[in-house]
């Protein structure tokens, strides 16, 4: 199973877990499966069944490009962290 | 004054590549060094135009019967809008058409992906032309098309607005306190719940136990920082043509940073399909991050929609500083602990960011960059996005990491000076490197920070002695993201075995020049024999924002792909030709050889002749969403003098290093090394917006927004350290931004040396730098005196 | 609309007449009616030096000067620079040096530059930086910029590529 | 902008009976390097500009040992600092005018624009204050000289009636021992707006000050004679004591305001820094003469 991360300020809605594993080939699998864990997080993660524009979401410290069709790979390490923009 | 008569220069290689690039022939020949182009400092392909004057920036287009536009701005800060009368302006001989707001569809409110960002429709079509109530000084009220520009200013003066002023909130402390105006009704965070607010969103970076790591501490600092908001001061004001046509489409010539972008956020303002609009990429006078987004463009359309003839619209300095999109000014509380022997052991920093009039500041990136060069077991970051009545900010070169880096800098001198390490060891000793754990928590992959510290320890400047009364020597380091996103790129071979490499990414510094290169490289050619067009966006595939330092990587990237995309529909012909299987046939220096004996070499321009009766053009083509972006760092040295009867900074000597991974054309990477040092030291000294009690803008123009003069400025010595970015074919990180965020902390930290005083206020001007020089001289006194 | 008043002057060695209105100023004669766009607008306060040209043998801000002034003046701008297709040494020294980012600045400090060394051949450094000091560049930081203009000087004065210039 | 008219007299009289005629319509264009950026901004609203650069009178620097310097009043600073004599008399004012703005502008500008246009901080105003200029205008109703410290009324506003233009700056012959400096603090290098401006002139009597001027800049809503400093330095020995003690007063002269450009607390301090150095430079030159 992949390890999420959990941002700070949402792990109100996993009891306070950090890390939480969770099964799933792509994002969207592994979405589905925290939602029915954890149905108040993935709302601030999600919106639309796609990522939300204000975030990002690094696989194995590589940002996706795919968004919810980005792979997961058993054993990755998944971080929802704030989208920025460059000058 | 130091009297040295130029910069000095020096790379350094690590050449060794980690086992990600094998299989990729070029990364070979990266990992050799034995490339023939990347590396040489060709004379860039635009280079003519550029100083003859030929080059067309936005401004200098015309077109037949085209009508000069003019914004009419807010003279408040903080006001609804009651009325707009706007008859006598209209019955100005030479007066087309005037717009509002009225004249806009009503936008979504709403979070959408815009390039780098996300955007919210209400929000940018409310910044370009108000609804209902004015925000900041120079927000955008309407706009008037005339046959001159003398006379649509004039027209404006005729525009009649009512206004019923409201309290202007002018800094987050403000905009947060309990009670405060709210600038935005519908504002919400997740934490008020439906409590209107000023706070768009609260951010948090978690590591450790901050309590205990602090009990670990020996020696702990606390201070309190803070830093007005600056301008990314480009010197060409923004400006837009627009040309509607009666069929529905139309067209815009700017200077933009992404054409791309310029497209879907005018699309969204206009309510027009983005198919119908075409944006064509002028030359651009500069951007670091200030003209990523749109202000005049979707009016220059909206206004050529309605006179039925071309409008061009461009800015006076003063609305370029009024209402564009200037960086965040802050207000960071940060408090960090070591140990003993120098280990970073707890930080705990509280970051506050004026996003301008709508939501959107870089603290997020401040918080992800405050700490992270180093490794800090345990820390608590919260950032805080704040609504303020000052323009919305855009974004400015390492956006919100120059704020950060000039409060934990300034504290990580002041704990090295408590454990008696000199700051450089300590920061070796604290520093990340691969695997390092990064502030939101992946680890790094592999990063040249320690190197860039290591070639400033190594390098002639911090070797030297600084002597001399009032003087002193401050060193600091930088860290960015960098940005990858998605590039396309064609490569079109000529018939004369020539090449053109079309992109689009506005060419902002000799980006021209190196996608050139890249191309050169693959095919085995010379740099000349590749001429790089940026197009329009009709003309290429998706290219987002020349920004985030992404050019060299990310479209270089798609122009590496796309020019071996052409490499191997070459081999496939000559192939083809000789009646070989292509795995027969190799290109090799601009030649096409069989592996074995039997035909004779033949060169490109031999082969392109014949591609109309050998299947036809040659066109290679690549387009990505990058993956594999490589962070950067940099680490600078500065020398000051301090006159302590007047505060008045001078600069000495700068020395910067930055990891480039591989600099294609070494040139124009010590040129963004250089710029980006330059206008850190604006910053740090005298660059800052400065309001009156009722919200106004006072400095307007570039006599009193003080950037740096060549008489400002010593020699930049730049230092290209090349630790090769794993995630690129040829090694490349971005190198446009970070270089700007050391120097007001090294700065900062020169003036303790020289004067014995902390400065945690930017800008540290002649009066605020006197200010605490007198002080910290009457409180020594008093000591002295209870002594 | 204002009348409009016949100014003769000679422009890169042309004699030329435009009409312009008293109330434009020369950099838009330059830009709007003779079409010479390689004078810049970057600030119209005289801060930035974007719109340098030489009139009458000096440097000044044509923002800050009326069209209606240039009557009976000779003026040079960076259009007239390059002589028959030849790259004036500033010109070729600014491309081999990269003194130039994103360009806006380049025609105002060539044309300072270029009043420096037609006044003092054999500038120092200091003096280079004093009388650029009227152009502001953003991009570069001025170092490949001052580098730049002590190379073509060097070169000017018959000293071949100028030991400043090699790296 | 706004319409305007534009009119280049050539004498004197055709310059005057034009501004006679526009009255407060009209405004004289030397440099134009403030007026033309005040009737773009809106500052100033003139539809008659009339340049004055024609005039033979207003361009011209002549110099007397017996009568002193006459300095048209669109002479630029470039021809100012060019002009050997200017050096070697009035390195002070010399200094002034060589400090305003870029070359482009020094060019353009000139010392008589510099005192119209009526700035507090403006350069050479300080400057001409310790040098005593006299203004010499003339107007519909004939002649008169204006001090230079009398000019300025306000800021932005002079003497000048409608229809009077300023002709000439007159300044006395240096006296033997005696000279003048001039400083300026500014936050930048170059290219920027003093914050501070301290001109002196002193003429000393062996290694005592026999008479001395201190013009402050940037201080108050005009540029200012510091007198109680002046005289203060009168009669003193050239010390330590006597620069603090007119250093001191010229900061109690000083009555500035907070801009964006400074505090009046940080002006006030720098008055007395800026006038102790210009009195130290200008009793060095002094000594040389």
């Amino acid at each position: 199973m992949a390890t999420v991360v959990i941002p700070s300020l949402l792990r109100k809605f996993t009891g306070g877990a950090e890390r939480v594993a969770a099964d799933g080939a792509t994002l969207r699998e592994l979405i589905r499966t925290l939602n029915a864990r954890f149905p108040e997080l993935t709302g601030d993660l999600v919106e639309n069944n796609e990522i939300r524009p204000s975030i990002a979401v690094s696989v194995d410290g590589e940002i996706a490009t795919s968004g919810m069709l980005e792979p997961v790979r058993p054993d990755s390490e998944v971080h929802f962290i704030p989208a920025l923009g460059g000058g | 004054m130091r009297r040295r008569q130029s910069g000095d220069t020096l790379v350094l290689i690590e050449a060794q590549l980690t086992a990600s690039q094998r299989g990729l022939t070029m990364a070979e020949t990266a990992a050799s060094g034995n490339f023939k182009v990347i590396g040489t400092r060709p004379v860039r392909p635009d280079g003519v135009d550029k100083v003859t004057g030929r080059a067309k920036f936005g401004a200098d287009y015309s077109f037949p019967g085209m009508l000069h536009g003019k914004v009419l701005r807010s003279p408040h800060a903080h006001a609804l809008i009651k009325l707009i009368k706007i008859d006598k302006a209209l019955a100005l001989p030479g007066v087309k058409a005037i717009v509002t707001s009225a004249d806009l569809p009503e936008a979504e409110n709403k979070s959408e992906q815009a390039g780098e960002m996300a955007v919210n429709p209400r929000h940018l079509s409310a910044n370009i032309l108000a609804r209902g109530k004015v925000l900041y000084d120079g927000h955008a009220i309407a706009a008037v098309a005339a046959t001159s520009p003398h006379i649509a200013e004039e027209a404006l003066r005729l525009i009649e607005v009512d206004y019923e002023i409201l309290p202007p909130v002018m800094t987050v402390d403000a905009a947060m306190a309990p009670g405060a105006p709210i600038l935005i009704a519908d504002l919400r965070n997740k934490e008020e719940g439906d409590k209107p607010t000023n706070v768009a969103t609260h951010y948090q970076f978690k590591r450790g136990d901050v309590e205990a790591g602090f009990k670990s501490a020996d020696f702990i600092v606390e201070r309190e920082f803070n830093t007005a908001m600056v301008h990314q001061g480009y010197i060409e004001p923004h400006n837009a043509v627009g040309i509607y046509n009666a069929d529905g489409n139309a067209t815009i010539y700017c200077s933009t940073q992404g054409i791309f972008d310029v497209r879907l956020l005018s699309s969204q303002v206009l309510g027009v399909e983005v198919g119908k609009i075409r944006v064509v990429p002028a030359e651009i006078g500069g951007g670091f991050g200030g003209k990523t987004t749109v202000y005049l463009e979707p009016l220059s359309v909206l206004l050529s929609k309605k006179t039925g003839a071309p409008v061009k619209l461009t800015m006076s300095r003063a609305e370029v500083l009024r209402a564009t999109g200037p960086t965040s000014g802050s207000k960071i509380k940060i408090k960090m602990g070591a140990t003993r022997d120098g280990r970073l052991v707890a930080a705990q920093i509280w970051m506050a960011y004026e996003a301008g009039a709508y939501p959107g500041s870089p603290v997020g990136a401040g918080a992800m960059t405050i700490v992270a060069p180093y490794t800090v077991e345990n820390f608590l970051i919260d950032g805080y996005d704040v609504v303020v009545n000052r323009p919305k900010t855009a974004a400015y070169r390492a956006p919100g990491a120059t704020n950060a880096a000039f409060a934990s800098e300034t504290v990580i001198d002041e704990l090295a000076e408590k454990c008696g390490i000199d700051p450089l060891d300590f920061r070796i000793k604290n520093g990340v490197q691969e695997g390092s754990p990064q502030v939101v928590g992946p680890p790094y992959k592999r990063i040249g920070y320690l190197q860039t510290v290591e070639a400033i320890k190594n390098s002639p400047h911090y070797k030297s002695k600084l002597t001399g009364a009032n003087r002193g020597r401050g060193v600091a380091s930088g860290f960015w993201f960098n940005a990858g996103m998605q590039s396309s790129a064609i490569v079109n071979i000529h018939p004369d075995g020539t090449a053109s490499v079309v992109t689009g990414s506005p060419d902002i510094g000799g980006s021209r020049a190196s996608m050139a290169m890249i191309a050169a490289e693959v095919l085995g050619i010379p740099m000349t024999d590749v001429r790089p067009v940026v197009a329009d966006t009709d003309s290429i595939g998706h290219t987002d924002v020349t920004a985030g330092s992404r050019v060299t990587f990310a479209t270089g990237m798609a122009v590496y792909e796309a020019a071996r995309d052409a490499a191997r529909q070459l081999v496939e012909r000559a192939a083809k030709a000789w009646e070989k299987k292509p795995e027969e046939v190799e290109l090799r220096d601009g030649m096409l050889h069989t592996k074995g004996n039997g035909v004779p070499p033949v060169s490109i321009k031999q082969l392109a002749p014949r591609f109309p009766r050998t299947g036809g053009p040659i066109v290679g083509r690549a387009s990505l969403n990058a993956r594999g972006v490589g962070p950067a760092f940099a680490c600078a040295c500065v020398d000051v003098e301090v006159d302590p009867e007047t505060g008045k900074v001078q600069i000495l000597r700068a020395t910067v290093a930055q990891d480039a991974g591989k600099a294609i054309h070494p040139s124009y990477v010590e040129g963004q090394m250089q710029g980006g040092t330059a206008q850190g030291i604006g910053w740090a000294l005298n660059e800052e917006y400065f309001y009156d009690a009722k919200g106004i803008l006072r400095n307007t123009g570039l006599l009193d927004y003080r950037m740096p003069t060549c008489l400002d400025l010593p020699a930049i010595d730049a230092i290209i350290v090349e630790v090769p970015n794993p995630g690129h074919p040829l090694g490349v990180r971005g190198v446009g931004e970070v270089s700007i965020v050391p120097p007001p902390a090294a700065i900062a930290n020169a003036i303790y040396r020289a004067t014995g005083v902390r400065m945690t206020e930017t800008p540290m001007s002649p009066p605020k730098l006197l200010k605490a020089i007198l002080r910290h001289r009457s409180s020594a006194a008093n000591a002295k005196a209870a002594g | 609309m204002s009348k409009k008043t016949l100014v003769e002057a000679t422009i890169n060695g042309e004699a030329t007449e435009f009409l312009c209105e008293p109330r434009q100023s020369l950099l838009e004669c330059l830009r709007d009616v003779l079409e010479l766009t390689g004078s810049k607008e970057g600030c119209l306060t005289g801060d930035c030096g974007a719109c340098t040209i030489i009139v009458d043998g000096r440097v000044v801000d044509s923002c800050l000067m009326l069209g209606v002034e240039a009557n009976g003046k000779t003026i040079s701008t960076i259009e007239g620079m390059a002589i028959a297709g030849q790259l004036h040494p500033l010109q070729r020294k600014f491309l081999e040096h990269a003194a130039l980012q994103c360009g806006i600045c380049t025609p105002g400090f060539l044309m300072s530059a270029k009043s420096l060394l037609d006044r003092n051949p054999n500038p120092s450094e200091a003096d280079v930086r004093y009388a650029l000091a009227g152009n502001l560049c953003r991009c570069t930081g001025y170092d490949k910029i001052v580098r730049a203009v002590l190379d073509a000087a060097a070169e000017m004065r018959g000293c071949g590529a100028g030991k400043a210039a090699t790296r | 902008m706004h319409e305007i008219h534009y009119e280049a007299p050539t004498t004197l009289e055709q310059a005057v009976a034009i501004l006679k005629q526009r009255g407060e319509q009209a405004r004289p264009l030397s440099g134009g390097t403030d007026l033309i950026i005040q009737l773009r901004s809106g500052a100033r609203r003139n539809p008659y500009l009339i340049d004055i650069k024609y005039i033979k009178e207003l361009r011209t620097i002549s110099f007397d040992p017996k009568d002193g310097l006459r300095l048209g009043a669109a002479v630029t600073c470039a021809e100012i600092d060019e002009n050997p004599l200017m050096h070697r008399h009035y390195p002070g004012l010399t200094e002034a005018a060589r400090l305003i703005g870029s070359v482009q502008i020094q060019n353009r500008a000139s010392v008589g624009g510099n005192l119209c246009n009526g700035s507090p901080a403006a350069d050479t105003t300080p400057a001409l204050i310790a040098l005593g200029a006299r203004a010499r205008i003339v107007g519909p109703g004939g002649e008169r000289e204006v001090p230079a410290e009398k000019f300025a009324i306000a800021p932005g506003r002079t003497v000048l009636q409608p229809g009077e233009l300023l002709v000439e700056l007159l300044i006395a012959p240096p006296p033997p021992h005696s000279s003048d400096a001039y400083l300026r603090l500014i936050p930048r290098n170059e290219m920027d707006i003093a914050v501070v401006g301290a001109g002196v002139a002193l003429t000393l009597d062996g290694d005592r000050i026999k008479a001395a001027r201190i013009g402050l800049g940037a201080v108050g809503p005009t540029a200012i004679l510091a007198e109680t400093a002046s005289q203060a330095l009168v009669g003193k020995k050239l010390d330590d004591a006597a620069f603090d003690a007119a250093a001191r007063l010229a900061s109690e002269a000083a009555s500035p305001i907070d801009d964006m450009r400074g505090t009046a607390e940080y002006r006030r301090h720098v008055a007395g820094v800026l006038a102790r150095r210009a009195i130290s430079i200008a009793a060095e030159r002094a000594r040389k003469n």
